[in-house]
């Protein structure tokens, strides 16, 4: 082998390593924000309505700090390698989606966008070849708040609350029918989307069950006219 | 280098079908592709229809058509692929062409399935897959017909679930229930002829299981009322939509 | 499943198990005869020159009854099934092409062809569509002939007979010319190719051992003028 | 269901994705036959030549050329990738770019070999796969380049093995050696960052055994007498061809 | 080699290949057999409790057919040979085992005994040294029992049939005990062993999902005082 | 190869395979009483509240026998070894943390910790370098806890006693929070730690069925407040 | 379960421990014996031909000492269960037939038969149903003789024996007619005996070098006529 | 979950995963340096004997230097945990091992003993608890030398050096009397024990080739008489 080549290729190889040595830095830094943030959210389950601001307001601020991460991987990521690189924070990322649209969904019962949750994460659009959210990442993200929502319709019924079990159903209803618009291969978001269906389906028993015991107030249970909790 | 004439012609002869083999290949993917995405659309076309779970409705029927449709792609390009498996051919490249075909089966009787609330016979596949005149592209083997529409009782699994909370999803559930448990009685029998169907019989046992517990929690969950299945769904409906 | 459906299902099955049955015994038979030949092609290595026609010509009826079996096969498989079923005798064909070439070899110094090969074992081309020579078994049994040929070598000059391993190596050396000539798949076929470079190699070497020792009288070493043995 | 024009994005782009991996993997099965081929050329062609073994000889210069022009096949599919591995897509479909990359990357370094006696350099590889104005069409990466570098040992064992017995080929077959064993020692210390290298390190140390062994062979056969390998090989030709 | 022994030697291989073939025979049989029964069993999952005795009546013949399968095996296994040739029955066998225990479980509701087991199948004791029901595989047979009475759990449920879910909670507790007792080494047993705690949970939310909604007479759930259905 | 070199290396092979064999011994004994143990403990899921204290006080004795055990071990490891042997007892170990985490559950409710544990065991510090109960197992043990307290939530209620469940995911929660603590690895511990959440899972659905159907008075939903039973 | 099925199925299942780990002893006992021949024989190969005769004899004990083992062996299997067991022992019996017929070969040149091995080896034909020599392992330990011979025939020529090749060429060819005498089927057996062919290949080559330098009298390559060494 | 006791869990686990992550540094130290001696090594087969002691005195600084590394190792590893960490390393040791062998073996012809290798790699008696060289370690880097001497064999006939193989076969001999006395288990290195066969058949051929063409002086095969090169 030719001795300049032999040194380039060292070069070349020595910087590889070093920067996936920063790049794990960065992502365990994200990886404490995102444990601690689905710690928090792990209470909403014994968390009374009344509450739930306090609780979602506490997480905000770790949330919004997500973006200075995000910047330092963006800085440290060379043009154009975003994709080779992103698996390295995939995992964490999806984590960080989910959390980002389940405060949403705990504050306006509605969906954050794409385009919405990479700006809540702080991922900035001209970073685009470094550090983007893909459409991907963003809907394994939105799995892990149904699964979370189906855990949830159970829990706020016995805490007492009949109406959330409602108004998840008839989010994660819609959320399910734009899924099914997807031309999955059998790979890991197919399986995932596979449970998602067993997530409506229980769903779909706690509404039966408070539905045939009557316990909502007659008129209120058009899921759009219900106020927030 | 007396030898050289003739294995010039084995050169053409092997090149040639290495060539076809990986046209063949090729081919075999487009057609799971397109096999796949029927099976999403019959899915989503199915769900989103009115009455999804009554027997031979109007939207079911519309959902097979469309499915049909989109595979008369892969019927048209079987035809075109006729020539590279005439007579023997088939047999020779079988390897390449079975796994795009078995995906082509089950899409087909997924759709079959949507329409008649039957299992698509073996005629009938072999059936779209002839010319105007009735001439087979190829010989059908049963080996695929069986794998092929052994796939289908995870397509099914996925409908009975994903279709539980829709008004008579609960009832689907327990006809799924049936003809699943049917298919793998049928099939059980032709285990030891075709290789690799245990494997599958397994999954659809798998599968048997997972409606049968969706068919069990609908039941446990109506039984503390005196009123039928269907009564308690239109209930729940009507109070949903009240 | 329709119970019709069912029966003609069955009965394709038990056909195709019976044939399948039946096709076995037409190899076993198959499979004795060829065992016998190689069995006594093998003592071509303890054999003196002249008393291997005498060797040769007890195969040779062996090899001819080959025919009556490849016969029996044909009126078996079904029209256009020869790929069907091939895989289960293309190791005993493969045994007999060697066999044939041997003996062409040890009588004429020669390569059969394909055609000739078919015709030596009584395949027919009007059974081209159920039993037939395909290219890749017929190659099969010429490497067996090359693995073979590079032992005789070394055996022959043991037996003090230093002309057969110049023609051996002139023979093989063409053969290798022709193998080179396709275009192999890393298969089977490509493996054996693979190890026949070292009987080359090995026949090369008693050519060497010979050569050197002058053991071979000046002017007989143009293979074609040494008379066969 | 106000979601659906997000997840109708969302499928235009998976879809997208998925037919552009797809074409990616069947451009990738041709280039790989393509190299394959030319491999064999090249077999080919220089065995049959009057002198393989020389350095920088005519008869191999002709080899290489022939053996580049059929390469220039796969980098004119390259040039017409271009746009499938524009930007960041390189590193997107890596996988399905990769297997084709490393087999035209042998059959390269084969050519490079015969005409130079060296190993290509990475730029070497990089400037065939560039446009006229010398960008390239996506960057090469270090794994490919030495992965399919270290598949060219394999190809010089059998070059070694199958000239063996041509006039000069006891001597070729140290010069194979002491090259292999060359390429052996300096790709070890890239091991530890290139996954998979290990596994073709110990393929190359495989090879290499069986060149030693042919060259053991040569010397031992030579050593009975007082004379040069390559005087005797002189003396065994003239011999043969009294 | 001594042309006498040669001859000694091929027999014996012969012999041995002969009677594999044989057994082999014997074995399809039994398959066929346990094959239908097995696909008759399966229907128990959708058969109301009234129509269970006649689906039992029709699998006992085909059991008791057995006897004369496994007399067949008996006579042309060679005395002392049990151990030599068991392995390609014990598959069947076990199943064979399983639909015994099946049948006397949905008639009595009981254990069918290692020794009534034998007698049920045919299998004579003075057959001992040739074909016998070795402890391993009448465990293997039970824990196929197992495994399909926590599927009739579910289904008895879905038929509308409440009670028989406490009745198999009471047996497979029974039968899980007496395993427990068992000193089994860490092997496939062991391991299938350890999976029945599976099936044992799920036989215990059946068990809870009735009794939480009342829908056995209380005081039932002590099952002995059930009548068989 | 030197004699007395030769002899060394022999002896310390020889060594070794006696200690392996002594130590193999010592953990059968205490496999026969953790199977012993865990065989005891399983009629929890069977047995009302007022006999649980018997059965508890039944297996406390077998309990309390392991110290000897384990002394019996850390005679045999010699000084320093304690890493190169604890795979081989790792397993048994764990049962026994379990065994010991669950008896002080139903007597007090409560945890008991890492320190309480080794002393229950009757492993002393200072065989720290022999034998010592490490986070890991301990851990380990903890995690069998919850998986056996999910069952034994579902199977309480189907015994009629609707607050053992309440109790049952107050202490899990309060677990499973400080697991989420821990910085775990991604390893077989992270892993099981993970499958927790199925067991939560579990036991919120069976606090939701008696909550639904209000079988527990108002108000006991915070546990703290409700009796040991 | 019933209690005195349990203490049956227990009581079987510890005697089939109990019986395993005594096997295992005496086994290991025929180890050590077979790994001391083996080790002695192994020097054969820098053993001048006139001190082969004693390091024979000092074999010779060991090797009828067998027998005694063998003995023990089958006092301890029970009636009919010779092939319950025997694969526990295959390994070294095969080692022990090597020893055996090695020994016959260097003494007499001649083929130890299967009888006269199972003789030699001190098994007894009324042991017929617990310990027998099997066809299948006396081919197996001549497999292991051919493949030391092939080694062999190197060595002696290195010792400055080039007539013992000779002899090795000749047995071994009578050998290897014998075993293509025999229906194997497609087995471990064949696939061994297929393999031994390369030995063949590897004396051939040796008998070629000696001949090709004429270093044995003209006329000897007929082995018969060679005297013992 | 106590507030203390989780924070002494997390401590553990932290300092657990600190000190791995130094242990990797200190063993990539270590392996750089085998790198680097094996890749120099490797030249030997392609180096003429005067040339060799220039080669192995570059080597031998590098080795040396692994006692530094070996030092750092010791320090880091807890008293008593030697045998906790040792796989990570176990590796890197044993090629070191084998380097210190062949070194020792180009120079005198001899075999380092297990004390001498210890010494030679900077292994100290008192790190015993932390870092020490195993019977196990040291066997596994003989049996790598063994494996590399039988190439050396082959390649030095290359070279024209026809007295090397004579010692490389004496010296292998040697040391595998020595292993065929040790009583190794049926484990990895019985194993790789094994397969040493195949090397010394390799070198037994060699030294064949070379006295078959006399070209060492006769009575030279006694490779005692022969100096180092
Ligand atoms: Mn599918
Ligand atoms: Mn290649």
């Amino acid at each position: 082998m030719d001795i300049q080549d032999l040194e380039k290729l060292n070069d070349m190889l020595d910087n590889e390593s070093d920067l996936r040595e920063k790049i794990r830095d960065k992502i365990n830094d994200l990886d404490k924000k995102t444990r601690t943030m689905v710690g928090n959210l792990n209470k909403i389950h014994s968390t009374r309505p009344e509450s739930i601001p306090a609780l979602v307001g506490a997480i905000r601020p770790v949330l919004a700090s997500c973006g200075e991460t995000f910047g330092g991987l963006a800085e440290l990521i060379p043009p154009h390698q975003f994709w080779r690189w992103k698996d390295m924070w995939c995992h964490s990322l999806r984590t960080a989606v989910f959390v980002a649209a389940m405060i949403e969904y705990l504050t306006n019962r509605g969906l954050l966008s794409l385009q919405a949750t990479a700006s809540t994460l702080g991922i900035k659009d001209e970073w685009q070849d470094r550090v983007a959210l893909s459409a991907e990442d963003y809907l394994h993200g939105l799995i892990g708040l149904v699964n979370e929502l189906s855990r949830l319709a159970v829990n706020t019924v016995t805490l007492g609350n009949f109406e959330e079990p409602l108004r998840i159903s008839a989010f994660v209803k819609d959320l399910f029918a734009g899924f099914s618009m997807l031309n999955l291969k059998n790979d890991v978001l197919r399986r995932r989307f596979d449970s998602l269906k067993y997530d409506i389906k229980k769903i779909e028993e706690v509404v039966y069950d408070v539905s045939l015991r009557k316990l909502v107030p007659t008129g209120t249970s058009e899921a759009g006219q219900i106020a927030p909790m | 280098m007396s030898f050289l004439p003739a294995f010039q012609s084995f050169r053409d002869e092997l090149d040639d079908h290495n060539d076809r083999r990986e046209r063949l290949i090729k081919a075999s993917r487009d057609i799971t592709n397109i096999a796949k995405k029927t099976i999403f659309l019959l899915h989503r076309v199915v769900l989103e229809s009115e009455n999804p779970f009554e027997d031979r409705s109007a939207s079911r029927i519309k959902a097979a058509k469309q499915g049909r449709e989109k595979l008369n792609q892969v019927q048209e390009m079987y035809a075109s692929l006729r020539h590279e498996l005439v007579g023997d051919r088939y047999w020779r490249y079988q390897r390449q062409v079975s796994p795009g075909l078995q995906e082509y089966i089950e899409a087909l009787s997924f759709a079959h399935f949507l329409e008649h609330s039957t299992l698509i016979t073996f005629q009938q596949v072999q059936d779209t897959l002839c010319d105007a005149d009735g001439n087979p592209y190829f010989p059908l083997t049963i080996s695929d017909y069986l794998l092929g529409a052994s796939d289908l009782t995870g397509e099914l699994m996925r409908f009975a679930i994903s279709g539980f909370g829709k008004r008579g999803g609960r009832s689907n559930a327990l006809d799924v229930c049936a003809f699943v448990r049917n298919c793998k009685a049928d099939f059980e029998r032709f285990t030891p002829y075709v290789r690799d169907l245990s494997k599958k019989q397994s999954v659809t046992a798998e599968s048997l299981v997972k409606i049968e517990d969706a068919a069990y929690a609908a039941v446990v969950r109506s039984s503390e009322y005196d009123l039928s299945p269907d009564m308690l769904d239109d209930l729940v409906t009507t109070y949903l939509s009240n």
